[in-house]
């Protein structure tokens, strides 16, 4: 009985069952596929969006241009998104409003993103009262809702973009904590890990060998439902007029301000409320399909991060 | 923490095949259990209530408001000395510590009276809004979830769901002003200011209601999914069950576990959707009353309101755990 | 599953062919194309739902309920603490009386008293009726006026409304059951018009009652029912002396948005709304159910300058004087408010409440004299000055307020917009000099014609919201209040108002619009000082 | 839970025993592929099998995984999943051809003649219904509300529960896993089928419980008169427990014929194959081959790992309250250099837990663990990064126990730049070549993913990982157990060789005996956080001392087999 064998009959799969095969086919399916047409879609309506919020102001004209002569005018080649009760062109103001909205939403989830990563990462790791501290801050967190939050904050705060990015941040990295903190334990409890640990690595060691890339794919889920979580809220602030101030445009401040011709002249209210739907929609159907794509069914919004 | 986990939760390291757990003693829901979860939760209460004490009594001095346009100025140190907001920042927040523990809150400004009835009195209203719109949610959702699980046709199996990820996408105020536009104002079936009476809680427990229907359908959904492909599931079928049976008791019952923990969580939505829904739609509850309070910097009665928010959520969240565990079993031990 | 960290999300795809994957029914097709369509559907209905003419859904008729809408929350009730009009002081004007009330043309009428002499300078007697009842039937006596005096007096009582009248009032005294006596410490022509804001309650009930939102008084309504946040409503005092309003039941309805006050009456659901924005009454001029009004309001708008801040530019006049030529009215008027009002005469008070002194008219715009005096204070090469805002406090504000940073561009000013919940906005106006903006929106107002306090108060250095510099104006003004003569008295005013104006304390602009829309079913004499009184509303004679 | 049931007269029996011989199932040419999705074509799984089962007989169906055996059986118990479907052939059951019914008859019919137990009981059981409504719902429909439970009752008994009413008001989840299983089978029994469908029915337990379960089995077909297929990849229980087998290979049969003839002289390679890769017919790794011994018997021996009285108790938290469950009390063990000892027990006699506490996986309550001499709690940096690099653990799940997302290579070098920081790339690189060839893997596979992997070269790798570090102790947590036969066969004979070539010590821990009788000399049996027996393995197995290490070594399946 010679000892050394051709290895490549050592077939078959760790359990004893005929479907496992079918199985096997299917992940690899799974695992060739991409983000989806949704994901493709929702980025490219993401890359349309960004792409009119940031080149857009270098050809359009001055979101704060009154126009006293041409005051409430519908839609028209002039005036793509008809003008508002100063004559400002509206569709000029959802463009610029844009690129408030989404710089406050894309640094407030980068930042949520990276507070919940870090927290996540540290409960994972060194488990016992870390864990237990961070977890009880979610949970403080999650007590109140981030609304209500937010509304006492920039209320007594003031509501300029630092105080904004504070409530937003506030009120969405627990959602990345509570999303990467779920899967880093049960990487953590990995036998690779084990194997990682037998093999003398230290905590920063396995973090960076196994969990951070591990958690990435996650992290970007995590991200752009954070940021479509970030944007509803930011608008809402801005609805409430909590937002970024007049006369700087701003989605929400927009609809709140325009709610009151909507009878009249509802392009106001409408075109930049559509553009906070089209944003959410995008952000939305990536995060959809990065989620499917990676980890295999859907994450909820609102859920974890209101 | 991590009991058992059903097929849709995170991959607990799969146990040897022949490791199946031995023995485990039955046991209801023990009032520690319960008691361990309220004091979680009395840390959290504790918390918000302390950031919100922070952000209030840190930025201003509410005896402002109170004082009237043609007061000469010394009245405003007046009032402020009367009301309290003189003392050191650590005096105050130890008064307040106090106050909160024993449930006497200094008078609320704008009305002059204990605010912690005034704010209970709101309670109900916002109950009954609350949970109409859970309700309503939860059926939409279920029945939106359920037939994209089960649906052989593809239509039908993405249409009500891709509606209900359009949704997850609108903001709540937004929802509100176009169901306002269209059945209050050009339909005239509902009115367009609340009154507290069921005509007029349509509309608000439908804008309430959206908030849910998205992620409850998504995650149904992916449970049904998930128990379908349970091996009990072949176990039942080999019982040669009919199909109702078989969805009814086995299939749509074990999902309930995953669902349930979503509406616990979704509680936060309900009393966060409430407040911005509430001032849409002029709601008289606890979330309207407690953006009133911010805006006029009415501190007892802010921190009553955030208070029993905190409190409302932990409670709720005490009783989905308490369901679930019902629901699930296996969650008993 | 317990465990709240893993609710929905499935963890690392699970690498064990354990759990065999098989049966997922078109999981993975995302709905886009649904989405699209969905979005597409509610874009169409909010189009088509949106335009038309008002009033087209139903036509509300006035039934035997009178429904009043609010433009801000109820603060409180209480007859002692003063309430706006917009808000609490409509309804506390329903239900108490006071010794003297204010007409529509901003006169002095009787009230609880009937008549009232001046024996000299610092005493007045004033006539009481003696058959007024409390709406629970108690009577109102000479005894219960003097002991709502007498609280107010009261350094330590909590009723704000005692503050103005502790500066001039000594004490009040009864002489008989009918006639009381009214000791100054200061003389006060006005004295009558002052006291229409102190309104009498019932001793006993103010004593074991929170009159915060409480109300036992003697005026034609009483109150049914209260929701600080959403409005009031209100019953007939059975006892009320005095002619039997037209309504028997009387709703407020607070409606804190200019959105929800356009939706309300679209919807037919509302009697009578004033504070809209001139721009939105368009919608209701062809409606078969309301009238619009869009008038001038009792109130002058005003830029306020903080001249007290650290280094402000603002303390010298010609920056003051440059900003108010800087500054286009006309245009403002004519495209925000409908051409409704015209721009103030340059001066702090204006009819009705003073006669105006022909001498002192406004700026008029021009940009080119701003820039003139702008460099010959220094400030050739711009300046950048901040204005604090308060959403949808007073009328137009955010509009117009919009319109003067482009105007005060053309100067080469900026101006940067800070806006604010009221309480916070007035918070920092309250607060120190160098914490407050270096403009922030005043309107004011007496409340009757000579008000001397209610009219100057703004404007003198020492007013709790002021942050001038005006020590000429303060002395005008104060001989003015103390005069004993009203043609020593006229003098005073006339000398300040055009002390105001050279020295540009503040930037003018124009009298705030009264807009409003009534119910054509309603007979209502518009009060442009905004008070909303229920027992004034009355029913259409019937055509 | 003894296999001594109360003699219960079932239905089936007041009719009569069917007679013996008459077919209860016959498969012609049944071919199982699946259901064809746009873009994929239809490929078949199962293709051409034909087998009959009589009444009162147990048929064996044995294969590999992949071999099709499973879909077989859930093809003729009509329990296809959704995505696959018969695509060709007959299935006749109890005299009836189930394959030309409409979808409503067949499901009756199904249901009423054939009874199914699965692999793993507990997942097989609805986790929120409690034991008696599962079973009442088992029950022919329209079974009376009251009579139901008598009935449940009766079943229970003739599936040797004792306990009956505690069991039926149980759920899945409080009850044992043998427990669980005779469950099931009660379940299966409930509507008197004629043919029971049993596939991998002991997989999932452990060997004592295995044989109870396959016992009552045996005695159920006897005393009802069932046919029994017998669906296994355990060629020791096909051979126990079966007159007649079928060998599945590819989604075909490829022998058949009397279990004694089959096994006792196969004539197809696959089976010998097979037969060949049995733990219990693999020779013992001899002196001969080892070589010298490599500890001199005469020199004085120092333990090289030494555990002295290790106590551990988990505390298992749940919303009930704690509970506490004590896995290690109080053991000891000595491992000498170039020892092989084998750590047997049933799942949660705490061998598991002992393995990671040697290598600091988990900490002890009290006690001492030594490394050569020195307690681990007083190491020295270097000495304990001496044990740490000594010290290697190959584990149980060649599955979880890789990195997904790493390559071979990627995984090989992690322990090499740990523990060798000095070396350069191309060292490392020389090195994770020189690893997979030794345990016997082409230098290509450095750049595949674990998902590029089968079980046994994952496994392989897992391996070469722990020997990257030069380890001298290696200590295996099942590391086969996971395996097809024919795969772990050459995973236990590369181990042997490692062992020989590097002159390992080894631990090995593994639930099947026959695995441990080939690799280790000495042998240390667990039972309930205690070690029970030790002693050279020869003697352990022919002699065991205590009752429970005898029942441990009757309870092997395929006695028969070794002998033959």
């Amino acid at each position: 009985m010679s000892l050394v064998q051709v290895t490549e009959a050592d077939g078959g799969s760790a359990v004893p069952t005929d479907v496992g095969v079918e199985a096997e086919a299917g992940r690899r399916r799974l695992q060739r596929r991409t983000i989806g047409a949704g994901g493709w879609v929702g980025a490219g309506v993401l890359v349309a969006v960004l792409a009119t919020t940031l080149i857009g102001p270098l050809t359009s004209g001055d979101p704060l241009a009154q126009n006293f002569d041409a005051i409430l005018r519908a839609p028209s080649a002039g005036h793509l998104f008809g003008t508002d009760e100063l004559g400002r062109d509206v569709f000029v103001r959802v463009v610029f409003g844009g690129r408030t909205a989404l710089a406050i939403t894309v640094v407030s989830a980068v930042v949520a993103s990276l507070l919940g990563l870090v927290l996540a990462l540290a409960g994972a790791l060194f488990g016992g009262w870390v864990d237990a501290v961070t977890s009880r801050l979610a949970d403080v967190q999650l007590a109140v809702p981030s609304i209500v939050l937010a509304i006492v904050v920039l209320s007594f705060v003031g509501n300029s973009f630092v105080p904004i990015v504070f409530v937003l941040v506030l009120g969405s990295w627990v959602l990345t904590f509570r999303v990467i903190r779920g899967h880093a334990r049960a990487v953590v409890a990995q036998q690779y890990v084990e194997a990682a640990r037998v093999a003398g690595a230290g905590r920063f060691g396995i973090a960076w060998r196994h969990l951070i890339p591990s958690v990435l794919p996650l992290l970007a889920v995590a991200f752009t439902i954070n940021a479509s979580s970030a944007l509803l809220l930011e608008s809402s602030l801005g609805y409430l007029g909590l937002g970024v101030q007049p006369p700087d445009p701003d989605w929400g401040q927009m609809v709140a301000t325009g709610q009151a011709q909507i009878f009249t002249a509802p392009w106001i209210a409408l075109f930049p409320g559509l553009a906070v739907v089209a944003t959410a929609v995008g952000l939305q159907l990536l995060g959809d399909g990065l989620a499917e794509r990676f980890v295999g069914g859907p994450v909820t919004r609102r859920g974890l991060a209101r | 923490m991590s009991v058992s986990q059903d097929a849709s939760a995170g991959p607990a390291p799969a146990p040897a095949p022949w490791s199946v757990p031995r023995r485990r003693v039955r046991a209801p829901v023990s009032w520690r259990y319960i008691g361990g979860r309220l004091a979680t939760g009395l840390v959290a209460v504790w918390g918000a209530v302390t950031l919100v004490f922070f952000a209030l009594y840190a930025t201003g001095n509410p005896a402002i408001l109170l004082v009237p346009p043609d007061a000469p100025p010394d009245e405003i140190l007046r009032l402020t000395h009367l009301m309290g907001f003189d003392r050191p920042l650590p005096v105050q927040y130890w008064n307040f510590l106090t106050s909160v523990a024993t449930g006497t809150f200094p008078d609320s400004i704008r009305y002059g009276a204990d605010p912690l009835p005034i704010a209970l009195a709101k309670i109900p209203a916002s109950l009954a809004l609350g949970l109409t719109g859970l309700l309503v949610g939860v059926l939409l959702g279920g029945v939106i979830g359920y037939v994209s699980a089960t649906a052989r046709s593809g239509w039908l199996s993405r249409v009500p769901l891709g509606i209900a990820t359009g949704i997850e996408s609108v903001p709540t105020f937004f929802i509100g002003i176009v169901l306002i536009i269209v059945f209050a104002v050009r339909l005239g079936w509902f009115p367009v200011t609340s009154t507290g009476d069921a005509a007029s809680m349509v509309l608000p427990a439908l804008t309430l209601a959206f908030a849910f229907i998205p992620a409850i359908a998504r995650v149904f959904r992916t449970a049904l999914l998930d128990v379908l492909q349970a091996e009990h599931i072949r176990t039942a079928r080999a019982k040669g069950l009919p199909r109702h049976v078989l969805v009814s008791r086995h299939v749509v019952a074990n999902s309930l576990g995953t669902t349930l923990n979503v509406v616990g969580i979704q509680a936060g939505v309900l009393l966060g959707g409430a407040v911005v829904t509430e001032s849409v739609f002029g709601w008289p509850g606890i979330g309207q009353l407690s953006i009133n309070a911010v805006q006029n910097r009415d501190y007892p009665l802010v921190i009553v309101c955030v208070l029993a928010i905190a409190v409302g959520f932990v409670l709720i969240n005490l009783v989905v755990d308490v369901v679930a565990a019902v629901v699930e079993p296996r969650l008993r031990s | 599953m317990n465990d709240p960290d893993t609710p929905t999300i499935p963890g690392p795809q699970p690498q064990k062919t354990g759990k065999p994957v098989i049966h997922r029914p078109s999981a993975r097709r995302r709905p886009v194309v649904v989405v699209a369509l969905a979005i597409a559907a509610v874009l169409a209905t909010v189009l088509s739902a949106c335009g038309g003419a008002a009033g087209s859904a139903d036509t509300p008729t006035v039934g035997d309920e009178l429904r009043l809408g609010l433009s801000r929350q109820i603060t409180g009730i209480n007859p002692h603490k003063g309430g706006s009009p917009d808000s609490s002081g409509s309804i506390v004007g329903s239900i108490y009386e006071s010794l003297t009330q204010i007409a529509p043309d901003l006169s002095v009428k009787p009230g609880l008293a009937t008549a009232w002499t001046s024996t000299d300078p610092l005493t007045w007697r004033f006539t009481i009726r003696t058959d007024s009842k409390f709406s629970d039937g108690s009577p109102l006596t000479a005894d219960d006026v003097v002991w709502n005096f007498q609280q107010l007096l009261n350094p330590d009582y909590k009723g704000t409304s005692g503050a103005p009248l502790r500066k001039y009032l000594k004490s009040v005294t009864k002489v008989d059951d009918s006639t009381l006596q009214f000791s100054l410490s200061q003389p006060a022509l006005d004295l009558p018009g002052r006291l229409w804001t102190i309104f009498i309650v019932q001793p006993a009930f103010a004593q074991s009652h929170n009159l915060d939102n409480e109300a036992l008084g003697s005026g034609p309504y009483k109150l049914d029912e209260l929701d600080q946040e959403n409005g009031a409503t209100l019953a007939l005092n059975t006892f009320y002396a005095g002619p039997k309003p037209a309504f028997a039941h009387v709703t407020y309805t607070v409606l804190a948005s200019e959105a929800q006050r356009v939706a309300a009456l679209r919807a037919g659901e509302q009697d009578l709304i004033l504070n809209l924005d001139p721009l939105d009454l368009a919608q209701f001029k062809d409606s078969d159910t309301y009238d619009t009004i869009l008038g001038v309001g009792t109130q002058p708008l005003t830029l306020a300058i903080n001249e007290r801040k650290t280094g402000t530019p603002l303390a010298d006049p010609r920056v003051r004087q440059a900003l108010n030529y800087a500054t286009d009215k006309t245009t403002i008027i004519n495209s925000l408010l409908q051409g409704a009002v015209e721009p103030l005469p340059g001066q702090v008070v204006y009819e009705p409440y003073q006669a105006q002194d022909p001498s002192v008219s406004a700026y008029p715009y021009d940009p080119e004299k701003a820039k003139q005096l702008l460099a010959e204070a220094g400030h050739a090469t711009g300046l950048t000055l901040t204005v604090a805002l308060s959403s949808g406090t007073y009328v137009s504000q955010d509009a117009a307020t919009q319109a003067i940073v482009a105007q005060w561009a053309k100067v080469g000013v900026t101006l940067k917009i800070t806006q604010q919940p009221f309480p916070a906005w007035l918070q920092s106006q309250y607060g120190p000099d160098d914490a407050a903006a270096d403009f922030y929106y005043i309107m004011w107002g007496g409340s009757f014609r000579g008000d001397v306090t209610g009219n100057f108060g703004p404007f003198r250095s020492d007013h709790i919201q002021s942050h001038l510099r005006a020590p000429e104006f303060d002395d005008l003004t104060t001989k003015a209040q103390n005069a004993a003569t009203e043609a020593e008295k006229t003098t005073y005013v006339d000398q300040a108002v055009e002390n105001a104006h050279s020295q540009a304390h503040a930037i003018f602009l124009y009298p705030s619009p009264f807009t409003g829309v009534v119910s054509k079913g309603l007979q209502w004499t518009p009060k442009p000082n905004r008070y909303l009184y229920a027992q004034q509303v009355g029913r259409a004679a019937q055509p | 839970m003894t296999a001594a049931p109360r003699m219960i007269t079932l239905a089936s029996e007041l009719l009569g025993p069917v007679p013996a011989d008459e077919h209860v199932l016959q498969v012609d040419d049944l071919t199982v592929g699946l259901r064809p999705v746009a873009g994929d074509s239809a490929e078949s799984i199962v293709d051409g099998v034909s087998l009959t089962v009589a009444a009162g007989r147990a048929v064996g169906l044995v294969g590999e995984s992949g071999s099709g055996k499973t879909l077989t059986a859930l093809a003729v118990a009509g329990l296809l999943p959704s995505a696959i479907q018969v695509v060709g052939g007959r299935i006749e059951l109890a005299g009836r051809e189930v394959t030309g019914l409409g979808e409503r008859d067949a499901r009756a019919h199904l249901a009423a003649s054939v009874g199914v137990v699965f692999q793993n009981p507990t997942a097989s059981l609805n986790p929120r219904m409690r034991i008696a409504a599962q079973l009442r719902e088992a029950l022919p429909a329209g079974t009376i509300r009251r009579r139901a439970r008598e009935r449940s009752a009766d079943l229970l008994r003739a599936v040797g529960i004792a306990d009956v009413h505690k069991t039926l008001g149980a759920f899945p989840h409080e009850l044992s896993g043998g427990l669980n299983q005779r469950v099931v089978i009660a379940m299966a029994l409930a509507r008197d089928p004629k043919l029971l469908v049993a596939d991998e029915p002991t997989t999932a337990l452990d060997v004592s419980v295995q044989a109870q379960v396959l016992d009552l089995i045996d005695e159920l077909r006897e005393r009802l008169g069932l046919g029994v297929l017998l669906v296994s990849h355990d060629i020791g229980v096909v051979s126990d427990r079966t007159d007649h087998v079928y060998v599945m290979s590819g989604g075909r049969i490829v022998e058949s014929g009397p279990t004694a003839e089959v096994l006792g002289d196969p004539h197809h390679a696959y089976t010998r194959r097979l037969l060949a890769a049995t733990p219990s017919r693999l020779e013992p790794v001899g002196v001969a081959e080892r070589g010298q011994p490599v500890v001199e018997p005469a020199a004085p021996v120092a333990d090289q790992l030494e555990v002295r009285d290790v106590r551990r108790t988990f505390t298992v938290r749940g919303s009930a309250g704690r509970a506490r469950h004590v896995a290690l009390d109080g053991v000891d063990l000595f491992v000498t250099k170039g020892q092989a000892i084998g750590l047997v027990g049933e799942s949660g006699s705490g061998k598991t837990t002992l393995a990671r506490i040697i290598v600091g996986l988990e900490r002890v309550d009290s006690g001492v663990v030594s490394y050569e001499g020195n307690p681990l709690a007083r190491h020295t940096r270097a000495q304990r990064r001496q044990w740490r690099r000594e010290v290697q653990y190959v584990f149980q799940d060649p599955y979880s126990s890789l990195d997904p997302r790493l390559t071979v290579d990627r995984t090989l070098r992690e322990p090499l730049e740990i523990n060798f920081p000095g070396l350069s790339r191309g060292d490392v690189a020389a090195r994770v070549d020189s690893l997979l060839d030794e345990v016997e893997l082409p230098r290509a596979f450095r750049d595949r993913h674990p998902s590029e992997l089968s079980g046994g070269q994952r496994q392989r790798v897992g391996i070469a990982r722990a020997l990257a570090t030069e380890p001298s102790v290696i200590i295996a947590d099942e590391p086969v157990s996971a395996l097809d036969l024919s795969v772990q066969a050459r995973i236990l004979r590369l181990l042997a060789r490692l062992r020989i070539e590097r002159n390992l010590t080894y631990l090995f821990i593994s639930h099947d005996l026959a695995v441990v009788r080939y690799l280790c000399e000495d042998l240390v049996v667990l039972r309930e956080g205690s070690v029970v027996e030790r002693g050279p393995t020869e003697d352990v197995l022919e002699r065991p001392a205590s009752p429970y290490t005898r029942a441990l070594v009757d309870a092997i399946p395929g006695r028969a087999l070794v002998r033959s």
